[in-house]
């Protein structure tokens, strides 16, 4: 297979990359042997998604080399010569939205001719999509595809390029888990023809399951290189952080019997969404909310705050009924929530920390309307302070945050008016394990404060710290599962199988 | 000015040298396009022309508006053509960007009388229109005079791409070069904006306080601009008032001669919008009956001259002063 | 991935205002159906169509004739040509205003570079023939100026040629003095006054260029990159396009095409005014976006911004030959463009951008 | 997070094209000291306003006088408060082309409705001292009208006002017959033309509104959800923001604030003309957009937008104080405006949108 086979697949060496001041990437590098599937792992903003467009050759290192095979990379300008080396997964999407999806899979390769032939392409996209076994219509537009659709078409056409090296940064981070099963076993399967890869990722267990070694950035630099063997997961972290690890303890907690309930769902319908929902969480309570790809909990929990509108039911906060699908009478009854999608829904990108996470309080910070900046700035100090989010301070914009603290910040928003009820959708996607516990950890400190809580989450280390987890399958609640459950219990009743 | 009943019958022999008619029965649809709507001179024109047109009994089709567009205007004549003019009436305010329309209705032998403007190309039966050299030439000897040929003047001008414009200005330049030597002149293109109008002259007045004299060259979008400065000013006095300053103005509409009477400003040069609208009728008619015109004197105390396109009928354009701003052969006294 | 076919409906929701409120009447529109008739938003515009040419042929017999539709196509050909850059340059999502300046100046820049000096020109006895191409050259330096001010100094493009638009037409009314010109070269004129089979030479080069233009969008490689440019630049970057490169060049084809309109106007009007071009760009967007082009970028047809020409076409041609009053026309005209707008955004049945 | 001295940046690569071609100056343009300089990013025409003073005073005496500068300030409140309006609708994320239009309605159709038939009114026999109370209604009516279609019909806000700035502009060319209006009740031309503590009335009026809309936007709620509509309008919904309904008010207030423009210019003029306002929209955006408004949402504050109006005023006043030559004025006023808009660039230090 390997013509060099004593040449690493890919080296990179003494990179160096600044972004004004910020040091992206500090004298690192690493190197990836031919045919292994490698781990880049790191906090996030370590640098590892600026090493990704550097091996792609998107951006130019300040200082350092790549090689490819024992050869220098291509010119930057040379696109073609790049993506015969190296096909990748970017962190951020590539979907173009107007376009369709068989467009997307072969955007500027639409044909080998002159003219394209657009049957022939949507042949070969639903030839393409079907080999990675991706069901969606190849005609259909791109942007009207979920999150995790969007992902798989990604992966797909990152793996039609034929590179015999690909990048795949955070690709598992919107997949539920059949779909990152699949991905495995594709990955496996083109470890297997010799295809080398560089896998990104926050889960450190998916590194154990498919990488053989494993690279640790940490404040832009190197700081180790090993097989996955010789690091096991508390090394890791260590490396990772630079401290010793702790595992998180999700924290004992007694649910009194007669606590009030501060949120109450019956019978609630969306057509196709979820069907005859009944919750109730009371006080104190953390309630986790589970289910594979389109269960409806995700759904279901963006009705309960209001963002979308049920069909039919009835839902009762802390006493108060809202106005279904209104966001600032669920608010005031006392919701706080995250939503799914930070970068969508979660923060104003332009505006400050401060600002951002007082908000929904914005009228409670000064009288007649007015917001004193003072008082603001007071508030979002003790947020920051006790959710820990490192940023210059209440002033700087969240844009200019890292995904985990503008993830803090949309958890400060939620928590701003010491909500009744706090519901969390995905709270951990992409962000760090210590990021991750800390927002874990401010979600338990909310119910010791009497709130609360529904989170909603695919991970099952998230829906640890439940009191107890509802199981949702196409719409409907299947399964109550008490505290202790093992994973295999709960993986297979959110695929359904325990539902005899 | 020639407020009675001119019968083509007596214009046309008032006409020397005319010829028999050339076509035998006259009659057909009479085409017209306006240039503008957002103008009191050109509403008033648009108004007289369906009037005269309906008291001389001539067939006048539904007027387009070209929106001071001269794109508009093809389109609006190609689409009269089609539906039958066979004379056309245009005002073209874009005098160059006529000439290919004006050769194809030479091709279809459809007679076209231009009022205001004159065509630089292509072939027209009659220009209608007062000489707007001539109203910048009244407005400067007005102003010089009363000025006695020293001081400083502002001339307030109309857009540059538009050839009346340009004509007053020069001649007005010209003739103060020429004759008033002693006068110096500042020039502020305003596009027909009376906002532009109010803040250039504002600023000039800051500048040469000793400003005595005024021309501009719309009276329809310059004159309540122009007042509001002088009267912020304090400038706004009776014309024996040391402090008074001169403003001439140019188009004859009622509030101009309203502010002549009330002695804020001196004079304007009437545009004749009815006369305009009266010959523009007239000539569209004799066109259709086949008659054909010599260069020389008419009987309406205007003079027809030989372009090399055609031909024009050089109408009067009487100053106005407070002498004779009642006079109610003006068109500007005439409109309710 | 379970529910497979509850699972075609988007996930992202493109419409929260709509959803999220749950008010009214909005969500329906936004709705499904949207869907499957998403392959022929570019013809939105064709019930429009369909119903002023009925209305026209009842408000005037002279409205179907032949001579009358040759006479609409020959008027909005050199504005069609500019919708036609425009178009390109939304889609690659940027935005040029400075377009209308360049309809009048690069014919009059370009004609004074051949006349002689009593006619208006520089008199540097430039062969007259070579007036069409230097108006083409002109027209796309601007366009080359626009681009790299745009990218190199990474400007927005709306104030670049905003700026620009006053500019150029400074520049066209600063080397004139205002003044028409009107000693044109015959090869000049050619283009514009022509007629080729029995149609005007403007009708059929507009016709050819709309069909290279909906072929070069449809089925090269290089028109679709316009799309996934204006969709998403960066996505385009790592998918290999030269994204610098294209929109440059998108720059320089649009102010071509631009001059190539004047070309066919002068041909048309017989003399270039200090006005020609001015106040066209609100057309041109008008056309372009009731015909379906996003201003957002990356969405829309040339086939649709064709359809968008043709309704302010008929509609100019209607009001004319019914003879609406001056002063109600644009009132009118306006009213008409706002329903075609709804009218499109119904059929179309998307949320606009 | 580790490295906290380096976490200054952004992470989201704002500024794509300049890092991923790498080439030339570009980056450099976009680096990091435009962070440390964001506060002041609304004061980077400041340095463009202290050389046109300087050279302002070398070229005229009179210039840098009180009276002059007084009347540059008058001169420009109305634009002045219809780039405040222009402001306020872009930050919130939206579009509004027919301020230009209401600006000369308005005032039109308020004083029709008091003035005697003969006048041109409408003969209804409304007190005159309604006429500015109505003037307002109208304008705020418009905008009201404009968000319904923009929001309700989730059209883009661009083409509705391109269709309504039409239609406003149509109706008052429809309703007067295209005739000025110069038979004014005294209460209306009143607060363009007073003169109050030695300045003109319409200085007092635009500079407090400036301030109130300084103040709102800096430390009250609902100016604040200005900035999070137009930077997330999602997230801003999510937050409790009642977008839509914040969004119907600020194209009411913007409404009002062209019709109230329209006072101040019909009292500084004298009567209402068919043309008044038209044409405005150009310098406002260029106003706001020097100014630092964004065109994306979201960004831009008022005192930026007034900078942008100083400069234009101030440059118009040069250029008429210079007795520049008519036919070079729009070249040398839209290259001022080309090198400002580049000046702010690269004291702001930040890619444009
Ligand atoms: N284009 C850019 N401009 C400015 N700073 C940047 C840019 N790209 C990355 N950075 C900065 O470089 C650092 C490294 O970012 P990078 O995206 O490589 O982190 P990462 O390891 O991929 O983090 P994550 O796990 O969150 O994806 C961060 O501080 C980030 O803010
Ligand atoms: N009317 C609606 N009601 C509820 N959810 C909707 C609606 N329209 C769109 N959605 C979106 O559909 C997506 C999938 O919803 P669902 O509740 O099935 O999530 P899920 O079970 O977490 O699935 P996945 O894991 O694939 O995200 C959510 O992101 C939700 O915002
Ligand atoms: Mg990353
Ligand atoms: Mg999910």
């Amino acid at each position: 297979m390997s013509t060099s086979s004593n040449a690493a697949a890919v080296e990179a060496r003494g990179i160096t990359k600044r972004f004004g001041p910020t040091v992206a990437l500090n004298d690192a590098g690493l190197t990836i042997k031919q045919g292994e599937t490698h781990a880049l792992i790191g906090r996030n903003g370590a640098g590892k998604s600026t090493l990704v467009s550097i091996l792609t050759g998107l951006q130019r290192p300040d200082a350092g080399e790549v090689r490819f095979a024992g050869e220098a990379a291509p010119p930057l300008a040379d696109r073609d010569a790049w993506k015969a080396r190296v096909a990748c997964v970017y962190q951020k999407s590539t979907i173009i939205p107007a376009l369709t999806v068989a467009e997307n899979l072969f955007i500027n390769r639409q044909t080998e001719g002159k003219v394209i032939n657009w049957r022939a392409m949507r042949a070969r996209a639903a030839a393409l999509l079907d080999q990675y076994h991706v069901d969606v219509d190849p005609s259909g537009l791109a942007g009207d595809l979920g999150v995790e659709q969007r992902q798989l078409v990604e992966i797909a056409r990152a793996l039609s390029f034929g590179a015999r090296f690909i990048i795949l940064d955070e690709p598992t981070a919107q997949l539920d888990g059949p779909a990152i099963g699949r991905l495995f076993d594709r990955m496996r399967d083109l470890r297997e023809q010799g295809v080398t890869m560089m896998f990104i990722s926050h889960h450190l267990e998916e590194v154990y399951e498919v990488c053989q070694s494993v690279t640790v950035f940490r404040d832009a630099r190197h700081i180790v290189t090993s097989t996955v063997a010789d690091l096991p997961h508390d090394a890791l972290v260590a490396a990772m952080t630079g401290e010793h690890a702790v595992t998180y303890e999700a924290k004992a907690r007694t649910i009194d019997a007669k606590a009030k309930v501060v949120l109450e769902v019956r019978g609630l319908n969306s057509a196709g969404r979820y069907h005859d929902i009944d919750l109730t969480v009371k006080a104190g309570e953390i309630v986790g909310l589970a289910g594979s790809g389109s269960s409806g909990k995700v759904g279901l929990a963006e009705s309960i705050v209001g963002l979308r509108r049920a069909d039919s039911g009835v839902i009762t906060i802390n006493g108060k009924r809202p106005k279904p699908g209104d966001v600032p009478s669920a608010l005031a009854a006392g919701v706080g929530f995250v939503p799914q999608d930070r970068h969508h829904e979660g923060f104003v990108p332009l505006l400050s920390v401060g600002e951002n996470a007082t908000m929904p309080i914005a009228g409670k910070l000064g009288r007649f309307g007015m917001i004193s900046p003072e008082r603001r700035r007071a508030r979002a100090r003790t947020m920051i302070q006790e959710l820990d989010i490192k940023t210059e301070g209440p002033d700087q914009p969240v844009g200019d945050l890292s995904g985990g603290n503008a993830q803090k910040v949309v958890m400060a928003r939620a928590l701003v008016d010491d909500p009744a009820a706090l519901v969390v959708i995905n709270p951990t996607a992409g962000v760090d394990v210590k990021a991750k516990q800390s927002l874990l950890g401010s979600v338990e400190d909310a119910a010791q404060r009497g709130a609360g809580a529904v989170l909603v989450s695919d991970e099952l280390d998230d829906l640890r710290i439940c009191d107890r987890v509802l199981v949702m399958f196409h719409g409907r609640v299947i399964k109550d599962v008490p505290r202790g459950w093992s994973d295999n219990d709960l993986v297979a009743a959110m695929e359904g199988v325990s539902h005899e | 000015a020639c407020g009675s009943s001119d019968t083509p019958d007596s214009a046309a022999s008032a006409a020397p040298g005319e010829s028999a008619p050339a076509a035998a029965a006259g009659g057909g649809k009479v085409g017209v396009d306006f240039p503008r709507a957002d103008s009191d001179f050109w509403n008033s024109y648009n108004k007289y022309v369906p009037e005269i047109a309906s008291k001389d009994g001539v067939e006048l089709m539904p007027p387009t508006n070209s929106q001071n567009d001269v794109a508009k205007l093809v389109a609006n004549t190609q689409a009269l053509v089609s539906q039958g003019a066979k004379a056309i009436i245009m005002a073209p305010q874009d005098t160059g960007a006529i000439a290919s329309t004006l050769d194809s209705l030479a091709g279809k032998k459809i007679p076209v009388v231009t009022v205001d403007t004159r065509p630089d190309k292509g072939n027209v039966y009659m220009v209608v229109r007062a000489d707007n050299r001539a109203y910048g030439t009244k407005a400067c000897e007005f102003l010089g005079e009363k000025l006695g040929g020293k001081g400083k003047v502002v001339q307030l001008m109309g857009a540059l791409a538009s050839i009346n414009g340009r004509d007053r200005a020069e001649a007005f330049r010209d003739c103060m070069k020429e004759k008033f030597p002693g006068i110096t002149v500042f020039e502020e293109p305003t596009e027909w904006e009376g906002s532009k109008a109010a803040s250039m002259l504002q600023t000039r007045l800051e500048q040469n306080p000793d400003i005595k004299g005024i021309y501009m060259h719309a009276g329809g979008v310059h004159l309540a601009p122009t007042l509001q400065v002088l009267k912020a000013k304090g400038l706004l006095v009776k014309p024996d008032d040391p402090k008074h300053i001169f403003v001439v103005s140019n188009d004859g509409i009622p509030a101009e001669f309203e502010a002549i009477r009330a002695g804020e400003i001196d004079a304007t040069v009437s545009q004749p919008a009815d006369l305009y609208a009266k010959y523009a009728v007239f000539y569209a008619k004799a066109a259709l009956e086949g008659k054909t015109f010599q260069p020389g004197p008419t009987d309406h105390d205007s003079n027809i001259i030989q372009l090399p396109n055609g031909l024009e009928d050089q109408l009067p354009a009487p100053l106005v002063t407070a002498e004779n701003v009642d006079d109610p052969n003006l068109w500007g006294n005439q409109v309710s | 991935m379970s529910d497979r076919q509850g699972r075609r409906a988007p996930t992202l929701p493109k419409t929260p205002a709509a959803s999220a409120n749950g008010s009214g009447p909005a969500p329906a529109l936004a709705a499904r159906p949207g869907f499957r008739l998403s392959r022929f938003r570019d013809l939105t515009l064709v019930p429009v169509i369909v119903v002023l040419l009925i209305v026209g042929s009842f408000i005037d017999p002279v409205f179907l004739t032949p001579g009358n539709l040759t006479n609409v196509l020959q008027q909005q050909s050199a504005l069609a040509l500019v919708v036609l850059a425009e178009a390109l340059i939304l889609i690659a999502g940027k935005f040029d205003l400075s377009l209308e300046s360049i309809v009048g100046m690069a014919p009059a820049v370009a004609v004074m570079l051949v006349i002689a000096t009593g006619d208006g020109g520089f008199g540097l006895g430039l062969p007259p023939g070579l007036a069409v191409p230097l108006c083409l050259v002109v027209g796309a330096l601007i366009g080359a100026f626009n681009g790299f001010l745009i990218l190199r100094f990474q400007l927005s493009a709306f104030v670049v040629t905003l700026a620009m638009l006053i500019v150029v037409h400074g520049l066209h009314l600063g080397l004139t003095g205002g003044k028409s010109l009107f000693a044109l070269p015959e090869s000049f004129m050619y283009l514009g006054s022509a007629v080729w089979f029995g149609l005007p030479a403007a009708i059929w080069i507009t016709g050819v260029l709309f069909a290279v233009g909906m072929a070069a969008l449809g089925y090269f490689r290089s028109g679709r990159s316009l799309y996934a440019i204006g969709g998403n630049a960066d996505a385009a970057r790592a998918a290999g396009i030269r994204v610098e490169r294209v929109v440059l060049a998108v720059f320089v084809v649009g102010g071509a095409l631009a001059a190539l309109a004047g070309i066919l106007e002068t041909g048309r009007l017989g003399s270039i005014s200090a006005n020609q071009g001015v106040g066209w760009i609100f057309m041109v967007f008008a056309a372009a976006v009731i015909g379906g082009v996003s201003m957002d970028g990356g969405k829309g047809t040339i086939l649709g911004a064709l359809t968008g020409v043709l309704v302010i076409g008929l509609v100019e041609n209607i009001l004319t030959l019914q003879g609406v009053p001056g002063e109600w026309k644009q009132l009118v005209y306006g009213g008409i463009i706002l329903i075609a707008l709804m009218i499109s955004r119904l059929t179309g049945g998307r949320a606009q951008d």
